[in-house]
């Protein structure tokens, strides 16, 4: 048995490592840089029930040790999906979760219908979508909403449910609250936190959707604060992720109370960085005579 | 496994004001002309890639002509001989030169900084044996001049000032070609783009055109980078492609510029 | 007239730059490095009616581009504060606007009340304290809470008071409006966003209080975004900061809709950076034929 | 008006297994020891100073020697002839040289990385012709033995190997000392400074130890670096200097250490 070798809401995983949702597609283009056979789970981008277009370009835009996106959930449809991402997935020996949006809770159900009986392994709800009935505000910055919502789809699903936050919210605690109570089997977080860039000689937004979401390394010290909290609010496990670039950064997410957690953003500054920071994890492990990584989750002190 | 490149530089000239010339060795690297190389800083603050055509790929290694437009390209334009660079590539999908038939006659139409892929891909062109024109546009100021004369092909200059070639824009340069054409390949600013794209239209001659969007993974993966495209992709299911990936290089009547 | 004077609450600056409060102390470290007199404002470290002892060290740590911090609030008390540091500015040709902390509304009256009649500008309120009648929640989250204590301060104090506000919140607009309701006549934003950092070899806090306030570049993108959100919120002028390391960051915040700017972390960069940062807005506006530099408030497209 | 110095580095050398000593010329400075600099790398995504103690000062610059303990310190050990550096000082207070009596025998007693200020020390108090005798407690690898050596001063060694004089602590090496003393300076890990703050008290000797903590403005503004004082401060009014600005030396009877 690996001592990276985990289980997260009763389901093996060979490690704690996968992938920001939106970061990696569904695996194939980055499969040329990284052998997904070693990832302990793929997360794919955010899926609808029908296609979405997302935003105009400019989509994305670098801040200092960030970046801002816009993509706007661009994505083929759950259909497409199915026909070709999982099918190209289930080749590998990975785990997959599937992320999920809709701009109604209808919409998510949907989507969570129509993966009934699909080969896969864990559902990761997205609740940072704009919410339609609600003006476009998001789902996730309202705890009955993120309760009734979570509600709902455990009561469609047959896999597990991971709730995934926003951090854009004044208590964390009180949204992983809203999601355990509202029967969650696991959370992850953080998504990104709206930013905005203006160019200062042109006056315009540098994207067109005019506010983004910032991800990368500039955000890590909030994704971990925010994991601890959340980790000291629930007893659900924790995909924990934001700004992990090295073993050392995944590694605190993990002392900091994730059982799990997925690169997103350093896979565009190096195409091959979850390998290495499996190198690294596994060196870390030796390094401190641990049995299995798995004994740090929420040891910080 | 592809991964990324740790390339050693092997020179670099500055070639006009705020025009420079890198070449990098990045090991044994086949490109189709149009396809870019993506650079990384070395800098932990500065994150995303700065795509980069390639200009020519030479037995030294791949030269890349870029502007200085911000703090990334000002940062490479610092390298010199010996410093390593990240590097990720190539990328893109290229220019179809194997699809050309071989008595075609094809004009490589570049504009500003979109002009240095022109070059290999004119080379690329001539070696394969078909008959190509170039096409420059500049601002105000050539670059590259040596390089094109050399390859002893018909060649077109303008400028926005008049300083090179005749003044106005590529377009008016096409005019002086009187060989005729069947095959317009281009590079260079949106407005050109979009003219060659209307010239191809009204005359009837197929265009391909090379995009520019701001990126993150380069590889199709985040979907960054898209562009607009008249009938809906079979990959996005909506009417975007992604430029890196599906592109940079696409057919004028495909996209909505 | 300067191309950079302006005026903000009704009171005339020189230009737009002042500091953040608690990076530039009362101003006297700094007079070395940088010509007090150039600076439109001094902001200074925040002040309470009684001496406060500050949180153990370590108290500041690097993060990606940032910092975080938890000094904790050390301050001298404000009996100290106006002997020495107010008489110590007082002999400079800058606005002097006062920080103004506490662990309760009354505590903060007394620091107000005590102040009054002294040689200050304006009063900057910072509602990112613990609140001890709230269980040490900071007053800043609460939209209810903003609204009283700003009220409270307002019937006391004869000069502008300025309510800095918290980036920790669902709805900056709705804790802007909150400030409005209350009578503020200026907003300041953002303080910092709540962050961790733990050392994954010793398992410890870096920290010795856990959690820091992140602030520096990497927050630039949310101070961005929080400005333009507060500024379309509300009619009131804004000092925006978080993150200014230029003049091109600076622009930023005012093309957001800030009226002034503050300069924090990056004084410890570049302990000279606020002139640097002066010389250029003078180029700006030279460069962008401005008559003024209000011109580019909320100017962005 | 001080600021920012763009230091030139004039020399770096490896001088042991992760000790490397750094020249660097930022124009005339005057130091007394125990003040520090503060340096800065070139990498907007590490935004904090490094503060490092004045080793010495040559007619070649700043001597700076420092141990490899993390990013920062890394980049520096990269630097060669020629190379910038931002650099901030001399900051802090420094030892209290001038206040000593011309007939005093003055201990200067370095643990680890606290060794390289005592160079400076001895080198300064010898010159105002107070007798110094130098105790230095080592990991298990002995530095800068030639130019201790050079001072022609006492010298006792100890270390945790016993590798480089006697096995031991600093303490230990100090019994070593016969001519006895009336004052010690100190620089080095917390538990020898603990140990000399006691030994002081316990022989009524006074001593001033060289305190080191987190930094940010480095200057005193910040409040991020401050000790625990056993008197109410008068500067900040509570249980608290800072060790940037009233330090980084202080009388080891005002400090809880
Ligand atoms: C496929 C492709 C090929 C290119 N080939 C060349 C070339 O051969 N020579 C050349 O000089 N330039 C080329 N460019 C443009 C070049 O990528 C930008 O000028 C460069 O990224 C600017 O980086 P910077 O840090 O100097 O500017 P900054 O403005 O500081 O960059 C900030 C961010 O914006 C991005 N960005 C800025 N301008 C552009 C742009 N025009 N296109 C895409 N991203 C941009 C940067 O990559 C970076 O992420 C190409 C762009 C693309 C998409
Ligand atoms: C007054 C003073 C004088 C010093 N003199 C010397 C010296 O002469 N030689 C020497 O080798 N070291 C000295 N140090 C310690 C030196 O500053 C740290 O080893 C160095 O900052 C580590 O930086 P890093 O980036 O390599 O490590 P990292 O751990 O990557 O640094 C991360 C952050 O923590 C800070 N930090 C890490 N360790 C320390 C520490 N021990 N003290 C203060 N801040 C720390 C860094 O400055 C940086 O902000 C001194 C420290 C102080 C406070
Ligand atoms: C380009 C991009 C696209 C993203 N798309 C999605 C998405 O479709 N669904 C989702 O839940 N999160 C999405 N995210 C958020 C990431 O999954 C992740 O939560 C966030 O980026 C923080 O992690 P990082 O700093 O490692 O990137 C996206 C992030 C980026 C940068
Ligand atoms: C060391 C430090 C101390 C601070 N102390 C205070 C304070 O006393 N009162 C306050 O309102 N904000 C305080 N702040 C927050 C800053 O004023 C500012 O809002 C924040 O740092 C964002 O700006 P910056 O990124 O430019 O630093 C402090 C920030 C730092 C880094
Ligand atoms: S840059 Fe990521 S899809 Fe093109
Ligand atoms: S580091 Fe800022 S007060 Fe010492």
């Amino acid at each position: 048995m690996s001592r990276l070798s985990t289980t997260f809401c009763g389901i093996s995983f060979k490690n704690p490592i996968t992938v920001a949702s939106g970061t990696f597609a569904s695996g194939r283009e980055y499969s040329e840089f990284v052998d997904l056979n070693r990832l302990g789970a793929v997360t794919t981008k955010g899926v609808a029930d029908q296609p979405w277009s997302g935003n105009p370009t400019p989509r994305v835009a670098e801040t200092p040790s960030g970046m801002l996106n816009a993509i706007g959930l661009q994505n083929p449809g759950v259909e497409t999906f199915i026909e070709r991402d999982l099918a190209f997935l289930s080749d590998f020996d990975t785990r997959i979760i599937v992320n999920v949006c809709g701009h109604s809770i209808e919409e998510y159900l949907n989507v969570v219908r129509r993966l009934e009986g699909e080969n896969i392994d864990m559902l990761e709800i997205n609740i940072s979508c704009p919410n339609v009935s609600q003006g476009g505000i998001s789902f996730g910055t309202d705890p009955a909403q993120v309760e009734l919502i979570t509600s709902r789809i455990k009561d469609e699903a047959s896999v597990p449910v991971i709730m995934k936050l926003s951090p854009n919210v004044t208590s964390i605690a009180d949204i992983a609250r809203a999601a355990e109570a509202g029967g969650a089997d696991g959370l992850s977080l953080i998504n990104t936190i709206t930013g905005m860039k203006i160019d200062t000689v042109t006056r315009k937004f540098v994207l067109a959707n005019r506010t983004g979401g910032l991800s990368g390394p500039a955000i890590h010290p909030v994704a971990v604060r925010m994991v601890y909290e959340a980790a000291n609010a629930v007893k659900l496990p924790i995909i924990g992720m934001g700004g992990v670039t090295d073993a050392s950064s995944a590694i605190e997410l993990m002392l900091a109370g994730a059982s799990m957690v997925a690169v997103g953003t350093a896979n565009f500054m190096d195409p091959g960085v979850t390998e290495k920071i499996l190198d690294g994890m596994e060196e870390y492990v030796r390094d401190n005579g641990l049995n299995n990584i798995s004994e740090i989750v929420g040891a910080a002190r | 496994m592809r991964g990324l490149i740790q390339a050693k530089v092997v020179s670099q000239e500055r070639i006009g004001r705020d025009i420079f010339k890198l070449t990098i060795d990045a090991g044994h690297i086949d490109a189709i002309p149009g396809q870019f190389i993506n650079l990384f800083m070395d800098d932990q603050a500065h994150i995303l890639p700065r795509p980069i055509s390639v200009c020519d790929i030479t037995d030294e290694g791949i030269v890349l002509v870029y502007r200085v437009a911000g703090i990334g390209t000002e940062s490479f334009s610092r390298l010199s001989a010996g410093d390593e660079i990240n590097a990720l590539g190539p990328l893109g999908n290229g220019f179809p030169i194997e699809d050309i038939s071989p008595n075609a006659h094809v004009l490589a139409v570049g504009g500003g900084i979109g002009i240095p892929p022109m070059l290999y891909l004119a080379r690329q062109l001539k070696s394969l044996g078909i008959a190509v024109g170039a096409v420059l546009g500049y601002r105000d100021e050539a670059f590259l001049e040596a390089e094109f004369s050399a390859l002893d092909i018909d060649i077109y200059r303008s400028s926005d000032s008049g300083a090179v070639g005749i003044r106005g824009t590529v377009i008016d340069a096409m005019a002086l070609n009187e060989k005729g054409c069947d095959m317009i390949f281009a590079c260079g600013p949106l407005p050109m783009l979009k003219a060659i794209q209307s010239y191809a239209a009204d005359n009837a001659i197929r265009a391909y055109v090379s995009l520019e969007e701001r990126m993150a993974c380069g590889i199709g993966a985040c979907l960054g980078c898209v562009c607009k495209t008249v009938d809906i992709d079979e990959h996005s299911g909506v009417h975007n492609r992604r430029v890196c990936a599906d592109g940079p290089v696409f057919d004028a009547r495909e996209v909505s510029l």
